[in-house]
């Protein structure tokens, strides 16, 4: 066991650092989801041209193929900056791309992984349903293959960067007799095709970063299908994560930071009393717990990382971080309401508050996207305890 | 003793749930969030005619002559249909201004023809009296109305807008409420009525629970709706003891939440000597279930709850103006240790 | 609505309070078992004495049949004098007697239940069993009707004041081939029959308040059996509370006291800095929680009570109770271990802190005994709120 | 970086497992309760021999001179197995008699011919220094001692039972642990330690955070296999949300304690300018996973989880013990706060 990196890693961690601080874009990223796309492509594609794209991905997949130490440590620096963790290009990135490169053609794969590196191109998921959230296999998004074509009739929901994205990787119904989990099929889908409407999805902090996404016979080419017609769960499940735990370093960085914003904050505003915050016990001793937990956060995420340099198959970690993150998350947002008292009750663009508020709302999404906190739960319970279903 | 209403009461809990099902769901209170105000203005006078404004104001002063208890079944009423508009404001104001023999005033209130803004102070809840007002205010609801009310535990004051300066809109956290800036310079007070005259400031405490203890109970019955009828896995989620048990808390929270209520009611409107601690001790309990209830139901709604069209947030959002305002339940926590309370 | 008794009540909770406070045993409890029940048998027979026993019990059966809201302020009264809630006379009084007037016969209710009610018998419950905690209706312990009698033979565990007993109330499995619910019997067992042996069951404070009850061929005349052979379960449901949630109200007045007592411990004590734990926020801002929901649930159960007033049925306040204090209850004495600092890891008989700590221990058994708090959740959410099964 | 361990390592792990499960399981834990002294004479001198004491300690000193990260590994066991006796208490005494130069207690405590109490001040912890030490202390397992080791912030001391005054024994919540009551009045240290010479203390609290981890872990284990095998209408229990759930949160607790308990042995081993904020995120993260899956697994258990004879009591009161003494929780969260951590 050592926790230091070793001479090589750390002159990459400053070759990273010193590169994110000379080129890690200066401006703020957009509001606008029109503007943040380009914004976040334009960034794209500054680190393709600096041989930063695909850095967890194979080298023959035009990636740079770097251990999985360099990864994390790249995480860790690109969270420092602050920038935001997920951005337009993830679905593409961390998803859509590693499923291609895992069961995709290599037509398929010459066609799409290059754009996606290059920061040409946008993708959405295509996953969860109104019927269909936590039970995914229950979706309906119906298909029926007509010549060469899949015609896909159904609506989606909670697809993220819907609005802004060139290609979906979409989940449909291909056998509507076969039992739940088969007759599913996984293909790529032209957002721009005939028959597609997308409806913004107003969320509770009141923006519209989600969107609903209707199909009314849309033909995509049966080419498009990745793996076979019926065999998509099998797809959507070997989506292969090079990345393998070390993408939590980012949002554990990230919680470390706010817990230390947060304490800075309570430094400076005064209670009913007229006493800073921080010399309220009850306060205090909620940060400081806040503090030895992020920094748990973080010895967890290298003891996973750790465990999959030498592992074949990545652990259920992700379920464990997810659960602890999200509920640490949410208890540091909920303490930053307190901290705020008065001043969380406004929302004004120009105050430093705005933020806290924003992400106080944003939090109550954490221990439900991507999982809910009990589907963790029983995930743990079950595969890592044994625990009966 | 007997915390369940009587007739009279049940009629009360019947007809304004009815009224409000009616004329003020929350589906109108989500449409009044883009207008310029929140107060539907026909409703408003209906429920003027009804005498909601002075349901706890002795009839000589022209109100209804009920009691505390009562009004707080129609604020529970209010808080559970998430209502906007001004009505624990205007009530409290119309009180002010009948005690303090603005009988002009107190007239127009309640009868619906003007309304009162409530001023909550930025900093301490009792640094004001009849002499003069300082310091930073935030104005709640204070659309269209020329006074507002500000209550603090030495006393309530009833400030005209006209002696308030730098009044600036600021996007509320609810966007079903409205809130304002401003500051008082020795802004003289219209009407000020102590504390010792009229517990204007506990009387407003315990409403704002009631409303509290209404939305925690609605938050309770959406959840445990949609936990009944939302299928996933083959099954109404409802079946998972992970749904099950958070829909059995809100119930649980809920009902601790209105018990508490009710008793800080009947306590001030029978004089006892713990009502201030029993008041407090409401606006505890109901901020608490309120704030959790709402969180717990958005995490059974899953995804559904996080959206902007679902109602769970709206609640989540009003729950921090109220257990906010008259009353704040981290000042209030601080003061409970120490009062005392009877057996 | 009102919260003011009227002066009749008033008249009759001076009348409560004086009598105690002339009546209540001045000297302590003992500690040993055998002494516990002379001394609560004793106090039994004083109160007998002055007409107060039976007091929620109809006239019919030796009771005095008061009014709900005397029955309220009986409890209130008696809770204040710090006398321990239940005590050896609680089966006989609560439980068994209660279900002996909704179901015996009257030869039995003739000769049972007078001894009750002047305090010369102790009762004791023979339900749970090893394999049979939550799921009551899985019990084994197997008797076999034979001539007149019923011959038992098994186990039961958990048995409050088994050791002292007199006589027991006792499921048996009379039809081992019936359906779980069905095939039970409800017998009343003398203790001193042959074939019961009695083993003391320590617990977590170390003490041997519990025991397990075995018993080998057990002859019990089957003039024992209340209601019909097989009939059993009927017969434990339809336990008739008199009390109607009244005394629920014991435990809530000696809770409000424990609050107020470990506030004046949190005034005295002092933490590492040598201020006061009151000073605190942490420990303040919950103590004061504390205050409030411990009044929050003396109002849940004067609402409860007031519907019981009127209503034909009982609703399920008592899962409401139980799961709000057991939870609350459990908090205040972890707390207190907090107050106490290193104080909490002494156990020394003279010291003020023991009680603390003996009452922290007890604490864990608050959400298991009489209903797990997760068999309570189910229970509100599934007959008040109508969820599936 | 890399928190995996070595093949040495592992080998540790599995031959103080073996060994502890042979000779030092929680049944002999409860054996020993009942007995003038908690030891296992036997026990202890075979795990003597397998360098348990000096396992931290460099080898010109007397140890075995692996790190503090090995000796993590070895108190997560002894944690697991719940094995009663001064073990922390000798490891320390042993290295702060050999760093100081007092060879031939060393060598004693080493060898396990003699064994070592450990003082807890009961005010503050860093009260104490090379001159002299006053007021009350607490000793733990001062059962056939001589020396008992005082560890503060500013150093460690060595004291001579002897130089202390109304020694007390007392019953301790843990039943298999040994408390004595003592004063100190101007009690001349045999040897001192500056925390600059070396880090006793930190390494104390992680070593106390390892063993606290360790019984995390095993209520966990507990739980779960409970909550395979105990069936309840028909079904193991663990098929209910309620158990599940619960269970998979101890999971979450433990590997949050132990990880980062690793982190902070790691971080001491490699002299990190942060290592104590981690010593000290471990004690707090590793207490609260503790005492919360104690609390968890005696819930889970249910009925028999309330009876002596299961084992979950037995952890719960020893984490109050260890979760108390080498940094008390409250006392490290309050320190942290202020602890710089790097990046």
């Amino acid at each position: 066991m050592e926790l230091q990196f070793t001479k090589a890693e750390q002159e990459f961690r400053d070759e990273v650092r010193t590169w994110l601080s000379e080129h890690v874009p200066r401006e703020r990223r957009p509001r606008d989801l029109r503007a943040a796309r380009d914004f976040d492509l334009a960034w794209q594609r500054t680190q393709y041209d600096a041989g930063w794209a695909g850095i967890a991905w194979p080298v023959e997949y035009g990636g740079r193929g770097l251990s999985l130490t360099q990864q994390l440590i790249w995480f860790e620096e690109y969270a420092r900056t602050g920038l935001v963790s997920i951005d337009s290009r993830f679905v593409g990135l961390a998803h859509a791309g590693p499923t291609l490169i895992a069961r995709a053609t290599p037509e398929q794969q010459a066609q799409h992984l290059p754009p996606i590196l290059r920061g040409d191109v946008v993708w959405c998921q295509g996953f969860s349903e109104p019927e269909a959230g936590s039970d995914l296999a229950s979706l309906r998004t119906r298909a029926i293959v007509d010549g060469d074509d899949l015609v896909v009739t159904g609506q989606k929901v909670w697809t993220s960067f819907a609005p802004i994205a060139d290609w979906q990787e979409l989940l449909v119904r291909t056998d509507p007799d076969a039992p739940k989990h088969k007759g599913i099929t996984w293909v790529i889908c032209d957002m721009r095709s005939p028959g597609i409407e997308v409806r913004p999805l107003r969320t509770i902090p009141g923006s519209a970063e989600f969107a609903e996404v209707f199909y009314d016979e849309v033909r995509i080419p049966t080419a498009n299908v990745v793996g076979a017609v019926n065999d998509g769960w099998r797809v959507a499940m070997s989506t292969l994560s090079f990345e393998r735990g070390t993408a939590f370093t980012i949002d554990q960085v990230q919680l470390a930071m706010t817990v230390d914003r947060l304490i800075e904050l309570a430094r400076q505003r005064k209670g009913f009393d007229g006493r800073p915050l921080i010399a309220d016990e009850a306060i205090a001793g909620e940060l400081a717990l806040a503090r030895a937990e992020v920094s748990a956060l973080r010895a967890m995420t290298y003891a996973g990382v750790s465990r999959n340099l030498t592992s074949a198959e990545p652990g259920p970690e992700g379920s464990m971080f997810k659960l602890f993150w999200s509920e640490l998350a949410q208890r540091v947002d909920r303490l930053a309401m307190d901290v705020l008292g008065a001043g969380g009750l406004r929302r004004r663009d120009e105050s430093p508050d705005a933020e806290w508020i924003e992400r106080y709302l944003s939090s109550y999404a954490n221990s439900i996207g991507g999982g809910t906190s009990e589907i963790q739960r029983n995930i743990i319970a079950e595969r890592v305890l044994g625990l009966p279903r | 003793m007997d915390l369940t209403p009587t007739v009279d009461q049940e009629e009360i809990i019947s007809s304004t749930r009815a009224f409000l099902v009616d004329r003020l769901p929350v589906a109108r209170t989500r449409e009044l969030i883009d207008e310029p105000s929140n107060v539907d203005l026909d409703a408003w006078r209906a429920s003027a005619e009804q005498g909601w404004f002075g349901l706890g104001l002795a009839e000589v002063l022209g109100g209804v002559g009920v009691g505390l208890a009562d009004e707080a079944l129609l604020f529970r009423e209010i808080g559970r249909s998430l209502a906007s508009g001004p009505f624990l404001a205007t009530t409290l104001a119309a009180r002010v201004a009948a005690v303090a023999g603005f009988d002009d005033l107190a007239a127009r209130l309640l009868e619906g023809t003007v309304r009162a803004g409530l001023a909550e102070p930025r900093s301490q809840l009792d640094a004001f009296g009849p002499g003069g007002v300082d310091g930073d205010l935030d104005l709640f609801d204070a659309v269209d109305v020329e006074v507002v009310v500000l209550v603090g535990v030495g006393g309530a004051a009833l400030l005209s807008m006209s002696a308030l300066a730098d009044i600036t809109p600021v996007e509320c956290i609810d966007p079903a409420s409205r809130l304002h800036e401003a500051t008082a310079t020795s802004a003289l007070p219209l009407a000020f009525v102590a504390a010792s005259a009229d517990p204007v400031f506990l009387r407003g405490v315990t409403l704002s629970a009631a409303a509290l203890a209404g939305m925690a109970e609605a938050l309770r019955d959406l959840s445990a709706e949609h936990a009944r009828t939302r299928i996933q896995f083959g099954s109404p989620i409802g079946t998972n003891q992970a749904v099950k048990h958070p829909c059995a808390e809100m119930h649980v929270r809920a009902e601790a939440a209105w018990s508490q209520t009710v008793f800080a009611a009947l306590a001030l409107d029978e004089d006892r000597a713990d009502a201030e601690f029993h008041a407090l001790a409401a606006k505890v309990v109901a901020s608490q279930a309120a704030r959790r209830n709402a969180a717990a139901a958005i995490q059974v709604l899953g995804g559904m709850g996080f959206t902007f069209e679902h109602d769970a947030h709206l609640y989540m959002k009003r729950a921090h103006v109220l257990a906010h305002v008259l009353g704040d339940a981290r000042w209030a926590q601080a003061r409970l240790l120490n009062l005392p309370v009877e057996l």
